[in-house]
């Protein structure tokens, strides 16, 4: 009964308060937007590096006098590491032809032997593709005896480290700051579109309305806000990804969870927002 | 039913009541009458509980000013009907909304809502402008949505503060006289006016404030001996 | 000085005005008298151009409501000085600064607007409270402050919309005294009241409106007769 | 004399409706210094990526049969690159020393001959230590005479290339969006704080204020606003630098302009902002 009233009310509101209205929810559309678009970056860019991650390669070169049958058992030890998936065995003479792929000269035929050793490509598991993963994997195979190196991508593995401990460091402070901010502006505005309506809830406590019966209606309109600011912003994101796609990156990925959490936080925020700010007119 | 005793109201300039003591009867009819800044208004506001005494005690039915809790406030007003010397009407709604939302407080149904709301609506003679905004509204038709939401909640006082200060004389003789059938139907009036010419017309027991203080009392007998 | 032309108002739902053709003299003192609703604040509004005709012509001063532009309606309203039924006193500021902001508006000296609110101030009694908010005075009051804001800009017309309304029988007849002696200083006077006391007491031309036409225009002489 | 008016009223104003002055300036404080945020962290990232590549070096290998004179000469052909700054010269004793270090293994001694070539480590400009730089001088390198291979840290550079486009897409399309609900949630907030008191502008229209006159205090207010929360949002946006620096990131980049340019900003959008909104109320 007064669930339906309030919601009546809350309805009645935002048809009254136009104005107020209006610009609360283009407030919420766009607040929530950014923290869409900024979901979408953050998504992108940790799926970039896991993708990168996925592509990492060690290369461990075997020791010169190993037989078939050791290199065989060495491969299988190796292959049993859970972190690893598969394990490619480069023979001395593969590893010659690469050799004289990338430089050009023929080095058997300068040097009458191969100096080049045999090796194993070994590719982790997706799981384990993370650079301490992979640090710690060298360090063990490195352990192993009949292995003479570990060699790995090591520079853009350290270039990552370095710089991905600032970037998610600055990252997550500025999304913890882009939320305080963007709480702080959404509640600013609730709190006014409720102030211009001070003298509203003046007469409504001198007519005989309890507090709960005053709050209700504007905690309705607050989520009501919201929500239409979400669905509003929801559909803005899939406009601005869909043209980003289009114009830009072809790959840019999207989750389904951000529009659903999009929503769901424009409601968290207008029930909260309205319930914060109207309490502050009674006492 | 309502007693003031001995009460007083300052603030930290001035006092703006004091040494008021008073009561109310059930369903009697008072006149507040009393210059300008004489402190009418004040003294219907303890009456609602829009305001505190900083001496004494105001009881109004079974509430004490001095005991009452915040969330009893709601359920007092929706004892005492208030007509407001500035009308008080919600600007974001209609006439008929306006008077609706006394009831919609207090959770009426909405068939019971809609009959109380046509016929006071009717009482006041604005049946015709019930889906006007209050903004296009004269004074005076403002003035009589403002008694039509008094009235709609059946309160068993009604607290006008100046209810004929924009109405014509006709007009007035009109609220005067619709007050006094409500009176005659067991609800308290306490009207404050300025207004001797419905004194005259219709003698009730009258106190005059002076200064924040109750000069005199008169009752309805002495009373073509002032005028 | 002021002339109504074969006026009307229109709404989609009714008419306000109709037929209103009127004529204020300069230094002359009018009363406008009808029902409540019979239209006298649309009239007045006409004069200050808060409201235009949709027929006919109004004209005040060199200005005709047919041609002001937006831009010279400040300058008309300037030389108007309207109290409003509903006082329309800046809630976000005192006494002294409400009275003062009308003569700031047209870029007087700070000296200048000292000396002039304080002595208006004195005129309507309400000297001790200049530094009041608004919301702390009483409703008669506050009609003063209105009162005060309308005259210190010394304009050519004071129109004043039921300036007694909220006022009691002394305060009324101090306010028509005001009005009179700023009459007889050469401003003219159109002042809408219920208060027929007051014409009574201090007879002048009377327009009385009703139902959105002038139903009669009565010169001072014929007013006795009429009450 | 008005401007002091309106100045004097602006102020006036501000202390009169303090709830909606402070909440006007705590959205310009927190908004601003969301901006200031980002800026911080765009300048950080373009220092990262120019300090990265000013590390960036190009290896050329040199054909075996040049004379020392032969080699001057292609040194100084070098250095006269306008995008070089330095020219280092590594014989082929040198790098067979490198080369031991690395592998840890004496190849002179297994091959009797050393098969590793001199080289030229060569270090490009301040300018010109970006990836399309890098390509362009490897490809005229590869084209003189004398040298036989051009190396370079070709795949960070590719790393960096494939990903800054898209960072930089990104970035850029995060900005613009951010700058846009910024500013529209900073007028939000003004339009609301002046529609809280659109009484008082239908009041002084009716004692004969004319537009300009009413839009003066208005205008000053949403100045000082903007001035007044660009301030605030400089002193906290100087806390969180600091902050960031003690406990997160030592080597967090700072330009003084980002305050100035913040302050500014908050000055530019109280004054469009208000002039904006107080014309709605004004036909
Ligand atoms: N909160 C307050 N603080 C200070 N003074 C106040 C306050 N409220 C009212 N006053 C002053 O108290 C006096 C009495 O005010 P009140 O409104 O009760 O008068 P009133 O008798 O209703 O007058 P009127 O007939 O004009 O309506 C006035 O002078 C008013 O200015
Ligand atoms: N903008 C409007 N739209 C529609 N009706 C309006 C508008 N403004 C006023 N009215 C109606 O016009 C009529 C005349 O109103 P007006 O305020 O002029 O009456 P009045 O003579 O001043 O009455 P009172 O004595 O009560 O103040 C009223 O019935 C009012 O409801
Ligand atoms: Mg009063
Ligand atoms: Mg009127």
């Amino acid at each position: 009964m007064r669930i339906f009233f309030f919601l009546k009310e809350g309805i009645v509101g935002l048809k009254r308060a136009r104005l107020s209205a209006i610009i609360a929810i283009t407030s919420f559309c766009v607040a929530l937007t950014l923290i869409g678009i900024f979901s979408v970056a953050a998504i992108n860019l940790k799926d970039t590096l896991f993708q990168f991650y996925r592509e990492i390669e060690i290369e461990t070169f075997l020791d010169p006098g190993l037989t078939p049958n050791q290199i065989n058992n060495l491969q299988q030890q190796i292959q049993a590491f859970p972190e690893i998936s598969r394990v490619i065995y480069v023979s001395r003479e593969q590893a010659l032809q690469e050799f004289q792929k990338v430089f050009g000269e023929n080095l058997q035929a300068v040097l009458k032997e191969n100096p080049l050793p045999a090796s194993f490509r070994i590719v982790l598991g997706a799981g384990y593709s993370q650079p301490q993963y992979v640090e710690k994997v060298a360090a063990r195979l490195n352990q192993l005896t009949g292995i003479q190196e570990v060699l790995y991508q090591k520079e853009i593995i350290q270039f990552l480290q370095k710089y991905l401990k600032l970037g998610i460091s600055i990252g997550g402070i500025i999304a913890i700051f882009l939320l305080i901010i963007i709480t702080v502006l959404v509640f600013n505005t609730i709190r006014l579109t409720i102030h211009a309506r001070r003298n509203i809830i003046q007469i409504m406590k001198l007519v005989g309305a309890t507090n709960q019966f005053i709050k209700g209606p504007f905690i309705y309109e607050g989520i009501l806000q919201g929500l239409i600011g979400g669905i509003l912003s929801v559909f803005l994101l899939w406009i601005i990804h869909y043209t980003v796609r289009y114009f830009v990156f072809a790959e840019l990925a999207m989750e389904n969870y951000i529009f659903g959490g999009l929503i769901a936080l424009g409601i968290l925020l207008g029930l909260i927002g309205s319930y914060l700010s109207v309490n502050k007119y009674l006492d | 039913m309502i007693e003031f005793f001995n009460v007083a109201v300052e603030t930290q300039k001035r006092i703006l009541l004091e040494q008021i003591t008073l009561k109310i009867h059930k369903g009697e009819f008072v006149y507040l009458i009393g210059k300008t800044g004489a402190g009418k208004t004040t003294l219907l506001r303890l009456i609602y509980m829009d305001l505190f005494p900083t001496q004494g005690n105001v009881i109004v039915d079974r509430y004490s000013s001095s005991s009452i809790k915040n969330n009893q406030i709601p359920f007092l007003r929706r004892k005492v009907g208030v007509v407001f010397q500035d009308f008080k009407l919600l600007s974001d709604r209609n006439v008929y909304d306006n008077i609706a939302f006394a009831l919609q407080v207090i959770g009426q149904k909405k068939k019971e809502i809609r009959s109380r709301v046509l016929s006071v609506l009717t009482q006041v003679g604005l049946n015709h402008k019930r889906y006007h905004m209050p903004e296009l509204l004269s004074g005076g038709e403002k003035q009589r949505v403002g008694i039509a939401r008094a009235l709609v909640n059946e309160p068993f006082i009604l607290l006008a503060d100046e209810p004929t200060g924009n109405l014509d004389p006709d007009a007035s003789r009109g609220i005067l006289e619709l007050l006094e059938k409500i009176n005659q139907g067991g609800t308290a009036v306490c009207m404050a006016t300025h207004n001797y010419d419905l004194i005259r017309l219709a003698p009730h027991r009258t106190v005059l404030l002076e200064n924040g203080r109750i000069k005199k009392e008169i009752s309805p007998e002495n009373l073509p001996k002032i005028f």
